[in-house]
C-alpha cells in the first residue's frame, strides 16, 4: 500500500502550491512533486489589449517583481516600435531593476527564509516567521524590513508608487528622477550596503551549521541559463543569453533572447498549473526514462546568474563572489546556495547603484521615442530576481495584441523545484509518522529557489498538511488530517 | 434680462431667467455632480447624476436641463438623491469593463471621481464582463468600448462643435454602443477631421490619445470650453 | 364638399343596403383563422344562390369575440343597431350552409355543422360601444359606411358652427382622460397646445401601441379608421395645426393599410388637405410607420421617431405641448382619445360626462385575454368592476380553473389579486393598487401563473425595450432581470431581496422617460399583493 | 469595393447607384416622393429592405448620401429598430409572439419547440439559410393566443405539435 | 482584553496587497505589539484557525479552492476585509470573465502554447478546477469592510486597521476609496 502525502499549502513562498510525497508499501519516498495551484490565464486575455497598456497590465502579474514585468513588457513594446531607447531611459530602467532585485532578494530572505535559516527547520511552527523573529531578533528583521524599503523607496521616487508603477513604456519611460529622490537614495546607501553585508557575515556562519541542507537541498547537476554582458559579466537588464553546465562549461553563449523559442520548450503536466520550460536541445527530461533526466533541465536565477557570469563588477560584490565559488566548489550545484547568492546580488545591486546615481542623465528629460508599430513581433526580456523573464508578443497593424507568450523564471525552475523536494524528501522522510520539521525542510527546499507563484502561472495555501493513503491502483484508502 | 432668485440647498441665489439649476448652483459655488454634461455642447439628462429635488414636485428634476424659476426650492444633496448616485455610478461600473489599475485614465477619470465622491467602495450589482472590443485603426487615437459609458459627449462635440458627425450611437438597451460612420474601424472614416475633440471630451479612458500607457491620459475639457465659446460666441 | 353633399353620400349609402347583410369580420384576428377564404367563399356561395339582389357581403370590422374568430354576423334587418345571428369560428367550408339557412327563409335555424354565438350573453350585453360603435358593422375600407353612420358630421360642426375654444371647452366639459395611460386631461392639452403661439403646430395620433397584450387601438385602426382621422382634424382645427401624423406600428400592416386608404378616400372628398369642407381649415395627415422600438409609445421618443431620428426620448420639461416636433407646439393624443372626440362633438359633452365615474368619463376599451373563456375586445363605462368584467363578460377562467389575477397595464402596469375584483375600474382606482390603467391590455392569470415568472416576464421586456439613453433604466432592468432570473432559480438570499426593492425604488424615481420610471412597476405590484410567491423561492432549503 | 471607394465613387453630381441594380432605381423613386426629407429616413429604410431583404453597408451609405445624412446616423437609426436587419435572412420566417397574453398561454414552449427543432436562437438563421427565427413583442393577436407567424401568416392557437409539423415542412426541405 | 487574532489570507491575485502591507515596514513592529498574527502566507500555519477577529482577504474567487477558502475564512472570522481591487472589484484577475469561461484562457496556455504534453491540468484534490468567473469576494459571503486599491498603499492599509486595532471601525473616503 503506498501512501500520498499532501503538504497544502507551501507557506512562505510567494503564491499557491502544494507537494505531494509519495511512499512505497515500505515508507520509503518512491517521488515527490511540486504544485502549483494558481492559474489566470494573462496570456489569453491580453489578446486584443493595446500594445501601450500591457506594461501597465502585465505588471499585476505579480506583485512581488512588477518591476520585472514592467520592463520586459516595455521592452518588447521598444522592439515592436522598432525604436532605440534614449540612454537616460535605460539608465532609469536599470535603476529600477536594480531596486527590484533588492527589495525582492531581501523579502525572499528576510522575511520568508531567514526564519527556518535563524530560527531553526524544526521550531514552533507558530513563531517561524518574519513576526517571530521580528521578536527574537529585531535588529536583524529591522534591518531586513528596511533594506526592502530601500528598493521599494526607489522604486517610488521613480515610478510614482512601491507596487505596480506604469512608468516605463514601450519607448522609454515617462518620469526621470527628481534631485530630492537622488538626495534620498544616495543617502541611505551607507546603512543598507552595511545591512546587506552583516546579512552575508550571518549567512555565511549558517553554512557551518546547514551543511546537510546545503548537501541535500536541490543538490545536483544542472544548465544554468541567464543574461549576461557581451564581456561576460553579470547582466540584469539586457544583453546575452548563457547557457552553462554543472562543470562551468559554458554550453551556449551570445543567443539572442528574442530566439527564446528555439532553445527553450514548455512542458505542460496533468498536475500543475505550473508549465515545465527545458532546454530544448537536450530535450525535456521525462519522468519515465530515466537516462534522459538530467537532460534539459536548467535553473534560473541568483544561483546561475552568479554561476554563468565571469564577474559581477563591483569591488565588494566581486570578493563575495570568490568566497562564494570557493565555498561552492567552482560552478555551485546546490540550491540551498541560491540564499547566498541573492545576498550577494544584494550588494552587488547596491554597490551598481551607488555607481550610477550621480549620473546627470537619471535627470534627464529626454526619455521617450515615440513611434507606432514597424515590427509585428517582440521579445522583451529582462533579469526578474528569480530568473530570466520573457514576453513575447505579436501585434496587428495598429498594436493590439494578438499572441501573447509569458516564459517567467520561476517556471523555468519548475523541474528543478521538483528534483529538489524529491531528493529532500528521500533524505529526510522515512515512513509515515513524519516530524513537522521535516516536511518543513521540503518546504525550505522550495522556498530556496524562492518561487514566485504569481508570475509563474500569471495567476495567482491554506488548509491542512493532509496525508492520504493511496491503493495501488489509485483509490483513496484513507486520509488524516494533521493540524 | 430677468433675473430669478430661487433657494439651492437653503441658500439664496439669484439667476437669469435662462439659466438651468445646474448654472445658477456652479455660479453659486455649489457642486452639483454631472457625467452626461459638457460645458459648450447641448444637454441630454440622461445620466441622471444631476437629479436634485424641487419643492412641490415629487418628481426629481436634472439640473442640467431644469430651467431656473422665481421662488424654486432645490436641494442637491439630501440622502436620497446621494443614494441614487452610488447606485448609478454603481450600474456604470457594472456594466462595462472597468477597470481602474490598468486603465488609461486611471488618476484622470470622472468615473473614478465620481465613485470617490459617491463613497462607492465597492458595487453591490453584477458585473456584467461584456465582451467588447478596442479600436486602434485611428492614427493618433483609440477608442476602447470596454471604458465607455454611452454619455454621448463625443457625439455632441462632434457634431455641435466639430460639424462632422463622424459619431452615433447604434444599437439600444444594454446593446447600444458608439460608432464611427458605418460603424467602420476608425481610421477608415471619411468623415473624422481628427480634431480630437471627442477625446478631449470622453469621461473616462474609453477615448484617448494612441500610445497612452496606464494612467498616463489626461483629457483637456478646458479646450473643449475654449472651442465652444469661440465658434458659438466668436470670442477668443 | 358641403354638409348637404355629405349627407347625400349617406343617404345613397344607406338607399343601396341591400335586405340582408352577411358580416364577416375581416380585422387581424380573424383574418389570421381564415376570415378572408370565409369572405369569399360566402361571396361566391350568395352569387352561386342567385342571390346577389337581395344579400349584400361585406368585411367588416373587430366583432370583438376574437377567441371564436372567424366570425360572421347576419343582420335580415337594414337597421345597424340590431342584428340577429353569430356564427363562430367559421370554416371556409362552412359558407354553403349558412347561404343555405338564407335561402330557407329560416336563417335562425342553425344546421348542426355550424356553431352560433350567444350575442345575448354578458360579453356583449354589458358593452357600452362608443369608440366601438361602427366595429364589426361598417366597412372599414368604406368611406361611404362611415358617412352612412353620421361620420364627419361632427367634423362639420365644428368647422362651421364652434370656435376652436368652444371645441376646447367641450372636451374639456366631456371629462374625456388620455386613453394611451397616462389620464392626463385631454381638454387642458388641447388648451395649451391652442395657446401656444408659433408659426407651425402638430398633430399626431399616437398609434404605437406596443404594451403586449393590447390590441384595442389595432383594431379601432382596421374597424373604424375614420373615426381617427375625423378625431385628429377637429383636434386640429381646435389647436390651430395643418399637418398631423398618426405614428404606426410596423406590426400592424393591415392597420397601416387600411389609414392609407381611409386617408386616401377623405383626401377626395376634401375631408382632409386643403380647405376642408371649403373652409379656411387646411389639414394634412401623414402616416409614419415605426421600426420595432416600444419605447417610441413614449410621445418625446415618437417625435424623435418621426423626425426619422433613433427613437430616443428627451427630459420633460419642455413638454411636446411647447416644444415638439421640430421644436413646434405639438398635441399628441393616442388612437382611442381621438375615436372619442367625433361621438362627444356629435352627441355632447354632457353625455360623455354622463357615463363613467366622476373622475373617469366615458367608456375604456379593454383587450381582454390570457386565461378567460372570451377573449376579445370590451367596451364598458369607467366604474365596471373588474369582477364584473373578468367573471360575468369574460366568463371567469376555463377549465375549471379560478383567476388569481388580472395584469393591466402592460409593462407599466401591475398585478391586481382576485381579492380586489370588486374595485371600479377607473384611472385612480387602479393606480392605488399599485398597477395603471394603461392602454388598455387586461391579461387573466389562473393560479398556475406564478407572479415571479410574471414580474421576469416584464422586466425582460423592458430591458430588451429600454433605448439605452438613460442609465438606471439600461442598466436598472438589466439588472433588475437578472435579481429576478436568482431569485426564479431559487438562488437569491434576503441580501437579494432588499437589492431588488431598492433597485426598483431608484430606477422608478431616476429614470428618464415612463418606460424606466415605470419598469419597475410589475415587480412593486407582485411584491406587494403576492410577496409569500417571493418568500418562498428565497427561503427555498 | 470597399467603403472608402464607395463614399468616393458617390461624392460625383450623380447620386445614381453604379451597380445599375433594378431595385436601387425604385429606391430612388420612393426618396424622390419623400423629396429627399431627411425625417422620412426610416421608411425609406423600410423600402430598401423589403427591396433587398436586408440593409447591407453599401445600401446604408447610399441612403446616407441620398438623404445627405452622417452615415453613422444612418447606421444608428438602422440598428436602433428592431425591424431593421442588417445581415440576410433564411428563406422561411417564423416569428413567435412573446406578448403577454401568448406568454400566459404557453408561448415559452412553443418558443421552446422552434429552437429544439432548428437548432437556432431566436435572432439566428438556420446554417442552410432555411429559416429565421425572431420572438415578437405582441402581435395584438392576443384574441387568438398563443400565435406565430409564419412567412408572414399569423397562425393562432398553436401547440408546440402544430408548430413542429409546420417546421418540418420549412427545415425538412433540403433532407 | 484578549489581544486581536489577526489574519492575513491571499486569494485569486497577484500578492502586490500583501506586498503592500508588507510596505507598513516598521510600523509593522507596533502592529506585531499589538495583535496575535494567527494565519498568513508569511507564516506555517496550514489551517486557518477558529475565532479570528480580523482578516484580510487579497484576491478574487477564482477557482474551487478559494471557494472553499473564503466560506471557512468567513465562518470563522470577526471582520473581514475585503483587501484591494481584486477582491473588492475582481479588478485584473477577473480580466478573463469576458471571454465566457474558463476553458478559452486553459486552451491557449496549456495546449497552444505548449510544446509537449499539451492537456489541460486536472489532477484532482491537487489542482483546483478554475471557476468559469472571477468574482468579487462580497458576491459569495458578507464582507465588514472594503480596502480597495491595486494595491491599497501602505498608508491607507494602515488607516482601515489603526481603528480596528482601539475597537472602532475605519471610515474610509475620498482618495483613500479611490479603485486602481
Amino acid at each position: 500500500m503506498s501512501q500520498r502525502i499532501v503538504i497544502d499549502p507551501v507557506t512562505r513562498i510567494e503564491g499557491h502550491a502544494k507537494i505531494t510525497i509519495y511512499l512505497d508499501d515500505v515508507g520509503q519516498v518512491t517521488d515527490a512533486r511540486f504544485h502549483v495551484t494558481e492559474f489566470r490565464g494573462f496570456e489569453k486575455f491580453c489578446e486584443g489589449r493595446p500594445l501601450w497598456e500591457m506594461p501597465g497590465i502585465t505588471a499585476r502579474i505579480c506583485g512581488i517583481c512588477p518591476v520585472s514585468h514592467l520592463l520586459a513588457s516595455a521592452k518588447a513594446g521598444d522592439r515592436i516600435l522598432a525604436v532605440t531607447i534614449p540612454p537616460a531611459a535605460v539608465k532609469l530602467r536599470r535603476l529600477m531593476n536594480l531596486a527590484q532585485i533588492i527589495q525582492s532578494h531581501a523579502l525572499s530572505f528576510f522575511h520568508l527564509s531567514a526564519p527556518d535559516l535563524l530560527l531553526g527547520m524544526e521550531s514552533d511552527p507558530q513563531t517561524r516567521n518574519i513576526f517571530g523573529l521580528m521578536a527574537a531578533n529585531p535588529d536583524l528583521a529591522r534591518g531586513g524590513i528596511r533594506l526592502r524599503q530601500f528598493g521599494q523607496e526607489i522604486i517610488e521616487q521613480l515610478g510614482g508608487r512601491k507596487i505596480h508603477p506604469a512608468w516605463a513604456v514601450p519607448g522609454g519611460v515617462r518620469e526621470p528622477l527628481s534631485e530630492e529622490g537622488r538626495t534620498h537614495i544616495r543617502d541611505r546607501i551607507p546603512e543598507v550596503r552595511t545591512t546587506a553585508l552583516n546579512a552575508l557575515e550571518q549567512f555565511k556562519q549558517l553554512l557551518q551549521t546547514h551543511e546537510r541542507e546545503a548537501q541535500t537541498f536541490g543538490n545536483f547537476p544542472s544548465l544554468f541559463m541567464g543574461l549576461v554582458t557581451p564581456d561576460g559579466l553579470w547582466e540584469h537588464y539586457d544583453g546575452y543569453l548563457r547557457f552553462v553546465d554543472s562543470a562551468g562549461n559554458i554550453v551556449a553563449d551570445r543567443l539572442d533572447p528574442a530566439r527564446y523559442q528555439e532553445f527553450i520548450g514548455e512542458a505542460v503536466e496533468s498536475d500543475s498549473y505550473l508549465k515545465s520550460p527545458y532546454y530544448r536541445p537536450l530535450g525535456y527530461p521525462d519522468q519515465n526514462d530515466h537516462c534522459r533526466l538530467d537532460s534539459g533541465i536548467y535553473r534560473v536565477g541568483p544561483l546561475a546568474r552568479l554561476n554563468i557570469c565571469t564577474q559581477i563588477g563591483t569591488p565588494l560584490a566581486d570578493q563575495e563572489l570568490r568566497e562564494f565559488r570557493d565555498r561552492g566548489h567552482g560552478t555551485v550545484t546546490s540550491s540551498f546556495f541560491y540564499h547566498y547568492a541573492r545576498l550577494i546580488e544584494i550588494l552587488g545591486a547596491i554597490e551598481k547603484i551607488e555607481q550610477t546615481i550621480d549620473d546627470p542623465d537619471l535627470l534627464s528629460t529626454h526619455l521617450r521615442a515615440d513611434a507606432g508599430i514597424n515590427q509585428r513581433s517582440g521579445v522583451g526580456v529582462s533579469e526578474a530576481p528569480r530568473g530570466t523573464l520573457f514576453h513575447h508578443y505579436q501585434v496587428d497593424e495598429n498594436g493590439l495584441m494578438q499572441k501573447v507568450n509569458l516564459v517567467i523564471a520561476t517556471g523555468q525552475n519548475n523541474l528543478a523545484m521538483n528534483r529538489t523536494v524529491a531528493q529532500i524528501a528521500r533524505h529526510f522522510i522515512h515512513g509515515s509518522d513524519i516530524p513537522e520539521g521535516m516536511l518543513n525542510r521540503v518546504e525550505a527546499g522550495i522556498r530556496a529557489f524562492d518561487p514566485c507563484l504569481s508570475c509563474s502561472t500569471h495567476a495567482a495555501g491554506q488548509m491542512p498538511l493532509h496525508v492520504q493513503l493511496v491503493g495501488a491502483d489509485g483509490t483513496l484508502l484513507n486520509e488524516t488530517w494533521r493540524d | 434680462m430677468a433675473v430669478k432668485t430661487l433657494t439651492i440647498d437653503d441658500r439664496l441665489v439669484s439667476a437669469r431667467e435662462e439659466e438651468t439649476v445646474l448654472d445658477a448652483a456652479r455660479e453659486a459655488g455649489i457642486h452639483i455632480p454631472t457625467l452626461c454634461y459638457l460645458e459648450g455642447v447641448s444637454e441630454v439628462g440622461a445620466c441622471r447624476l444631476c437629479l436634485v429635488e424641487v419643492a412641490g414636485s415629487s418628481k426629481l428634476q436634472p439640473a442640467c436641463v431644469t430651467k431656473v424659476a422665481e421662488g424654486m426650492e432645490i436641494q442637491t444633496n439630501t440622502d436620497r438623491l446621494q443614494n441614487y448616485r452610488r447606485i448609478i455610478v454603481e450600474m456604470l461600473f457594472a456594466e462595462g469593463n472597468h477597470v481602474c489599475s490598468v486603465c488609461v485614465a486611471n488618476g484622470n477619470c470622472e468615473l473614478q471621481d465620481l465613485a470617490i465622491e459617491m463613497g462607492m467602495d465597492h458595487v453591490r450589482l453584477e458585473y456584467q464582463f461584456p465582451d467588447r472590443q478596442v479600436d486602434l485603426s485611428h492614427d493618433r487615437f483609440g477608442m476602447d468600448h470596454n471604458r465607455c459609458v454611452l454619455c454621448t459627449r463625443c457625439v455632441r462635440v462632434c457634431d455641435e462643435l466639430e460639424g462632422v458627425h463622424t459619431w452615433d450611437m447604434a444599437g439600444r438597451g444594454s446593446q447600444s454602443h458608439v460608432i464611427t460612420d458605418l460603424n467602420q474601424p476608425w481610421g477608415t472614416s471619411q468623415t473624422c477631421t481628427s480634431c480630437g475633440k471627442c477625446v478631449e471630451a470622453c469621461p473616462t479612458g474609453a477615448i484617448f490619445h494612441q500610445g497612452s500607457s496606464v494612467g498616463e491620459m489626461v483629457h483637456d475639457r478646458a479646450r473643449i470650453e475654449f472651442i465652444a465659446t469661440a465658434r458659438q460666441k466668436q470670442q477668443w | 364638399m358641403d354638409l348637404s353633399e355629405l349627407l347625400e353620400i349617406a343617404e345613397q349609402e344607406r338607399q343601396s343596403q341591400k335586405a340582408l347583410q352577411i358580416r364577416c369580420c375581416v380585422a387581424a384576428g380573424c383574418l389570421s383563422s381564415n376570415a378572408l377564404a370565409v369572405k369569399t367563399g360566402l361571396e361566391q356561395a350568395v352569387t352561386e344562390a342567385g342571390l346577389t339582389d337581395t344579400v349584400q357581403v361585406s368585411g367588416v370590422g373587430c366583432m370583438r369575440l376574437c377567441c371564436q374568430g372567424p366570425l360572421v354576423q347576419i343582420d335580415t334587418s337594414a337597421e345597424l343597431e340590431h342584428s340577429e345571428i353569430l356564427y363562430e369560428k367559421v370554416a371556409p367550408d362552412q359558407v354553403s350552409a349558412i347561404v343555405a339557412t338564407l335561402q330557407s327563409q329560416t336563417p335562425a335555424n342553425t344546421p348542426t355543422t355550424l356553431q352560433q354565438g350567444d350575442l345575448t350573453q354578458p360579453f356583449f350585453t354589458q358593452q357600452r360601444t362608443i369608440v366601438l360603435e361602427n366595429s364589426g358593422k361598417i366597412d372599414p375600407e368604406r368611406i361611404e359606411a362611415y358617412i352612412a353612420a353620421e361620420g364627419y358630421q361632427a367634423l362639420y360642426h365644428t368647422l362651421y358652427e364652434m370656435k376652436p375654444t368652444d371645441v376646447i371647452n367641450a372636451i374639456t366639459h366631456s371629462g374625456l382622460r388620455g386613453r394611451g395611460g397616462g389620464g392626463y386631461p385631454t381638454g387642458l392639452k388641447w388648451a395649451t397646445v391652442a395657446k401656444a403661439t408659433a408659426e407651425r403646430k402638430y398633430v399626431i395620433c399616437n398609434a404605437d401601441e406596443g404594451d403586449p397584450g393590447a390590441f384595442m387601438d389595432r383594431s379601432v385602426l382596421e374597424s373604424d379608421p375614420h373615426r381617427v382621422l375625423e378625431g385628429m382634424a377637429i383636434a386640429a382645427y381646435a389647436i390651430g395645426s395643418t399637418q398631423g401624423y398618426i405614428y404606426v406600428r410596423a406590426e400592424y400592416p393591415l392597420a397601416i393599410s387600411r389609414l392609407q386608404i381611409a386617408i386616401r378616400q377623405a383626401q377626395r372628398l376634401k375631408l382632409l388637405g386643403s380647405q376642408v369642407f371649403d373652409s379656411p381649415f387646411d389639414f394634412r395627415i401623414d402616416i409614419r410607420i415605426g421600426a420595432g422600438a416600444y419605447v417610441c409609445g413614449e410621445e418625446t421618443a415618437l417625435m424623435a421617431s418621426i423626425e426619422g431620428k433613433r427613437g430616443v426620448p428627451s427630459p420633460r420639461p419642455p413638454y411636446p405641448a411647447e416644444r415638439g416636433l421640430w421644436g413646434f407646439p405639438t398635441l399628441i393624443n393616442n388612437v382611442e382619445t381621438f375615436a372619442n372626440i367625433a361621438p362627444i362633438i356629435r352627441h355632447g359633452a354632457d353625455w360623455f360626462a354622463s357615463i363613467g365615474t366622476e373622475k373617469s368619463k366615458g367608456t375604456k376599451v379593454f383587450a381582454l385575454a390570457g386565461k378567460i373563456r372570451n377573449t376579445g375586445l370590451i367596451e364598458v363605462p369607467m366604474g365596471t368592476s373588474l369582477r364584473q368584467i373578468v367573471e360575468e363578460m369574460g366568463g371567469g377562467v376555463p377549465d375549471g380553473g379560478s383567476a388569481k389575477a388580472v395584469q393591466t397595464g402592460g409593462p407599466s402596469g401591475g398585478c391586481i389579486p382576485a381579492s380586489a375584483f370588486d374595485t371600479p375600474v377607473d384611472y385612480e382606482s387602479l393606480t392605488q393598487l399599485g398597477s395603471m390603467m394603461g392602454s388598455g391590455g387586461m391579461i387573466v392569470m389562473d393560479q398556475t401563473t406564478s407572479m415571479v415568472d410574471v414580474a421576469h416576464y416584464f422586466m425582460e421586456f423592458c430591458r430588451d425595450e429600454s433605448c439605452g439613453k438613460c442609465i438606471p433604466c439600461r442598466v436598472g432592468t438589466m439588472q433588475l432581470h437578472q435579481l429576478l432570473t436568482k431569485i426564479r432559480e431559487g438562488q437569491a438570499t434576503d441580501v437579494d431581496m432588499e437589492l431588488l426593492k431598492e433597485l426598483c425604488d431608484m430606477v422608478k424615481h431616476t429614470s428618464l422617460c415612463g418606460l424606466g420610471q415605470s419598469a419597475p412597476n410589475p415587480v412593486l405590484s407582485t411584491l406587494r399583493h403576492f410577496e409569500d410567491e417571493y418568500r418562498t423561492l428565497i427561503d427555498k432549503p | 469595393m470597399t467603403t472608402r471607394q464607395q463614399i468616393r465613387s458617390t461624392k460625383g453630381v450623380s447620386l445614381k447607384h453604379p451597380s445599375g441594380d433594378k431595385r436601387f432605381q425604385i429606391l430612388d423613386a420612393t426618396m424622390k416622393r419623400h423629396q429627399y426629407q431627411q425625417d422620412a429616413l426610416i421608411e425609406i429604410l423600410h423600402k430598401a429592405q423589403e427591396l433587398f431583404g436586408y440593409l447591407e453597408n453599401d445600401l446604408l451609405l447610399y441612403v446616407a448620401h441620398s438623404l445627405k445624412l452622417p452615415p453613422s446616423r444612418v447606421y444608428g437609426v438602422a440598428t436602433f429598430y428592431h425591424l431593421f436587419s442588417l445581415a440576410p435572412k433564411g428563406i422561411h420566417r417564423c416569428v413567435v409572439c412573446t406578448g403577454t397574453a401568448c406568454y400566459v398561454k404557453g408561448a415559452a414552449a412553443l418558443l421552446a419547440a422552434v429552437e429544439q427543432s432548428a437548432q437556432i436562437h431566436a435572432g439566428e438563421t438556420t446554417a442552410d439559410n432555411q429559416l429565421s427565427l425572431s420572438i415578437a413583442r405582441c402581435l395584438g393577436a392576443c384574441g387568438i393566443a398563443p400565435a406565430v407567424v409564419f412567412d408572414g401568416t399569423v397562425c393562432g392557437h398553436q401547440t408546440p405539435e402544430l408548430v413542429g409539423d409546420r417546421l418540418k415542412e420549412y427545415l425538412g426541405k433540403e433532407q | 482584553m484578549a489581544r486581536i487574532k489577526f489574519a492575513t489570507v491571499w486569494l485569486g491575485g497577484c500578492s502586490g496587497c500583501h506586498m503592500s502591507f508588507l510596505d507598513l515596514d516598521e510600523w509593522l513592529f507596533d502592529l506585531a505589539a499589538q495583535v496575535d498574527f494567527v494565519y498568513s502566507p508569511f507564516m506555517d500555519v496550514k489551517e486557518y484557525p477558529e475565532g479570528v477577529d480580523i482578516v484580510l482577504v487579497e484576491g478574487a474567487i477564482a477557482n474551487e479552492d478559494h471557494l472553499d477558502m473564503i466560506r471557512k475564512v468567513r465562518a470563522r472570522s470577526r471582520l473581514l476585509i475585503s483587501f484591494g481591487d481584486c477582491a473588492v472589484t475582481g479588478n485584473v484577475t477577473a480580466l478573463r470573465n469576458s471571454l465566457g469561461s474558463a476553458e478559452p484562457v486553459l486552451q491557449r496556455c496549456y495546449i497552444e502554447a505548449a510544446d509537449l504534453h499539451a492537456q489541460i491540468p486536472t489532477e484532482p484534490g491537487i489542482v483546483p478546477p478554475l471557476l468559469d468567473r472571477v468574482t468579487p469576494v462580497h458576491t459569495v459571503v458578507p464582507v465588514d469592510v472594503y480596502l480597495p486599491g491595486c494595491p491599497p498603499p501602505a498608508d491607507r492599509i494602515r488607516a482601515a486597521l489603526e481603528p480596528l486595532l482601539t475597537g472602532n471601525m475605519p471610515h474610509l473616503e475620498g482618495q483613500q476609496i479611490k479603485f486602481g
